[in-house]
Parts: structure tokens; C-alpha cells; sequence
């Protein structure tokens, strides 16, 4: 898995995840997500449209890390899930969770 | 494109390469189909979680006629079945099997002496 | 870092798969070492290239100790001695086995009934 | 395995190739350059330092293409080989085949 973070000038943040996410790397995007570096109550914009695979664990760190925006005042958002990540974000039920439809 | 078994270690690491193996034996029998890396992920990742680290997990794929068939086993304890209901009635659990359940058109889960089989099978795209 | 064990039809397309396997299996017993991957991909190559379509490969790699020992089986003809000595002598055959044996302190061909292995042993990292 | 080629100005023609070469797929080398879109008495600098893997079998097709420059009056060496492929070139003994030492 790769992590694209990109500061915007309003407090958003563009990040982008690509490759795959499974049980042997879900750790990574609250590692680099929920740090000291990224302000907590942040409008996060997360593109998983160069994602190519996503587990039940993925999904798991997903909902965590977007607790814990929401929780801290801040937001989550899935933008432009790649196919395969759609498909497990509908079977999964968590589509509306992260403001998608 | 016949068989494919694999006994591997309960390391998640591993789970990355099984994926690209699962594909490229399904694609050398001109089989693509990517519901099959997201199963056997979830069911390795179970299977390890329940292995002990000297243990060692069994991936077996194979066709059978017009159906694909995928067996992981493990030597742990075995399904629970109190657990099995709380974590699928569970809104943070259960995700695993549901998205496998989802997926398939045939799930078992099979107990011979030691070894927890997981069988699922569905029929080719 | 325990065994790794595969199973798999004679398609080269499995031969990438088959080294990011190995590799994640070497690393996750912190062993990286990349002499495997290409040690493999020779052998696995040369045994598809005497296996029919529906036949299989075993592939088994284990620690044993402070080597790495690997396997790879087919059932095919076996070797003749008199093709190994020309393809060794040969300027633009015997690449493959001439490779493996570089890079492996023990190489032993073995035939046992219509089954034939090839075991390289060596040192770990 | 993914391929460049970046014809110069002078007749001469520069190859990369990136990725990892074996049984499976060497034959593209030939196919790539082989064919009627590329002068047979080209001079080709075959750039290998993205090359992160090549088997015996990857050996003998760049040995096959390189003997088709020759006998067609051009060339092929290769240029930068990454550390694991300088090694298999080192083993069966071509590094001079291809220019280097
Ligand atoms: N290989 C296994 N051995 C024993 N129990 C298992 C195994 N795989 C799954 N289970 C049981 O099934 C339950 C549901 O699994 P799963 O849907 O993957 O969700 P989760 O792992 O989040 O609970 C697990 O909590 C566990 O009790
Ligand atoms: N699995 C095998 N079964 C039977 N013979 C084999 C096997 N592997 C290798 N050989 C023999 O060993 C020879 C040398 O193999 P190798 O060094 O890979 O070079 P090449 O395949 O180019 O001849 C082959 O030509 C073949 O005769």
C-alpha cells in the first residue's frame, strides 16, 4: 500500500490510498492518518480510486479512522472507490458510512 | 488449471502472494475472477489468527466440473458456536465471513479430529 | 518461518506468483535472501518443461536448521545423464541447472518410482 | 516486464526494460524488438537497471536478439544492469557478450 496526503488550504486534506490493503498492512493508514501531523478535526477526502483490493480488516481500520475524525470534529469521506473496493464497501453495508451512495 | 495447495506459515504477510497466486492459476485456466483473492484472504486471516506461530495453514483450490471449490484449514480450537452468532450479530465483528458468505453459493465448516475446515464453492464466471 | 509447501499445475504464469511467495515466506522468518526466487523459477521452468498439461508440481521449502532446503518434484521422464552432460557442454544450453548449482552449496537429483526431485540445500543469510 | 523503446536521432535506439523477466514472458523481448518497426542494424543500448529479476531463459533471448543486431549489421549492449541481474549475467559468464565487464 502506498499513502498520498495532500494538505488543501481550508484545513481539507486530499489523501490517496493505492495497491492493496489486507491484514498485513491495515495498521498503516491510522499510523499515518491519526498522528499529531494531521490536525484531528481535518475534512478528510480519502480517493481509493487507485485501491485495488480491500479485506473485512481494511474496511475495520476505515471505520476506526473515520471515528475518530468525527469524533474530534472532523469528517471522512470516500471519494471514487476503484470497482473491487465498491463492491466489498456495499456487501459490507458501509457504503453510506463513508458518504457514498 | 487442475489443483493448487499450498501449506504456509500463519503469517500475514503471505497473504499478499497467495492473492497474486490464486489470480495467475485462475487466469492460466482462463478463469479470472477476483472474488477469489478477497475469500481466501479473509479465510487465511482467520486461519491464522488461530494458529499458533510453529503452526501451519492448508489452502486448497481446485476445479470440479463448472464449480470453483476453495478449502482452508486450520489446527486451531475450532468454531465456537456462541462466538460464530455474536460476531455476526456484532456491527465492528463478523465482517469476514459475511463478505465470504456473500461471495460464495456454498459455505461448510468442517471439523476432523484437530483440523477446522472452511469449504466454500462457487461456480465458474 | 516453519514450511512452505506448493501444489501446481505446469503453467509458467505461476512462476512470478511463485518467487513473491517464496520471498514473503523467507522474509517473514526474516531470511531475505534473493538466490531463492531465481533458484526456484529455474527448477520450476525445467519441470514444466517435462510435465503434460494435467500433471502437477510440488514445490517445498523448509528450514532445516541454518540452511534452506528446497524441493521441486515433477513426474515426468527424469533425467537423462547423457542430455545433462550435453546440455552442460553445450554453449547455449545448461544455463539453468549451471545457475542453480552457483548459487547452491548441495544439489542432488533424486527418482523415486516415476517421481523426480531436485533438492539444493544452503546456508542461510 | 514493461519495455521502452526511444529511437535517437543518429540510428541508434534506447531500450529500458523494467519489471522481471523469466520462462513466462522473455519472448516479448524478441517480439519488441524484433520486428519490422525496428532497424535490424540498429545500435541498441539496453538499459537493465530497472530490471529487477531475469532467469536463463531471459539469459538466451537477449543472447538470440543480440545475435540478430549482429548478423544484421547492428548492435546491442547493455547498459547499467541492476545488482541482480548483473549477477545472473556474471554466473553464465556473458557479460562481455553484452558489452560489459
Ligand atoms: N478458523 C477459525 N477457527 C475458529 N473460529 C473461527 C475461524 N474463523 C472464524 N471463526 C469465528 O467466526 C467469527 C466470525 O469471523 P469473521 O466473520 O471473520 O469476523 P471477526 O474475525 O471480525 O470476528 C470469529 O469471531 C470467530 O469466532
Ligand atoms: N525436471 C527435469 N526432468 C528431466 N530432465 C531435466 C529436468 N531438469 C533438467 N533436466 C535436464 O537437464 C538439462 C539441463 O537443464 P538446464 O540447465 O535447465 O538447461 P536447458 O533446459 O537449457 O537444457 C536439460 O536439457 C534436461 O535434459
Amino acid at each position: 500500500m502506498h499513502i498520498t496526503i495532500s494538505p488543501l488550504n481550508d484545513g481539507a486534506i486530499d489523501v490517496s490510498l493505492q495497491g492493496e490493503i489486507d491484514a498485513d498492512n491495515c495498521a498503516q493508514i491510522g499510523e499515518h492518518l491519526l498522528t499529531p501531523g494531521v490536525e484531528s478535526d481535518s475534512t478528510v477526502a480519502l480517493d481509493l480510486s487507485e485501491l485495488s483490493f480491500i479485506d473485512s480488516s481494511g474496511i475495520s481500520e476505515l471505520l476506526r479512522v473515520r471515528d475518530a475524525f468525527d469524533s474530534a470534529g472532523g469528517s471522512l469521506v470516500i471519494v471514487n472507490p476503484s470497482p473491487a473496493v465498491r463492491r466489498v464497501l456495499e456487501i459490507t453495508g458501509v457504503l453510506s458510512t463513508f458518504g457514498l451512495s | 488449471m487442475n489443483r493448487l495447495a499450498i501449506e504456509l506459515p500463519p503469517s500475514t504477510k503471505l497473504l499478499a502472494p497467495t492473492r497474486s497466486m490464486i489470480n495467475a492459476w485462475l487466469c492460466s485456466g482462463s478463469a479470472a475472477d477476483d472474488r477469489w483473492g478477497l475469500i481466501a484472504t479473509e479465510l487465511i486471516a482467520n486461519a491464522i489468527s488461530f494458529t499458533s506461530e510453529d503452526g501451519m495453514i492448508l489452502v486448497v483450490m481446485e476445479q470440479k466440473s463448472d464449480n470453483i471449490e476453495l478449502q482452508v484449514s486450520d489446527f486451531g480450537p475450532g468454531f465456537d458456536p456462541t462466538e460464530v452468532r455474536m460476531a455476526a450479530a456484532d456491527s465492528v465483528r463478523g465482517r469476514g465471513l459475511g463478505l465470504v458468505k456473500a461471495l460464495t453459493t456454498q459455505f461448510e465448516a468442517v471439523r476432523e479430529g484437530n483440523k477446522t475446515t472452511i469449504i466454500v464453492s462457487h461456480p465458474l464466471p
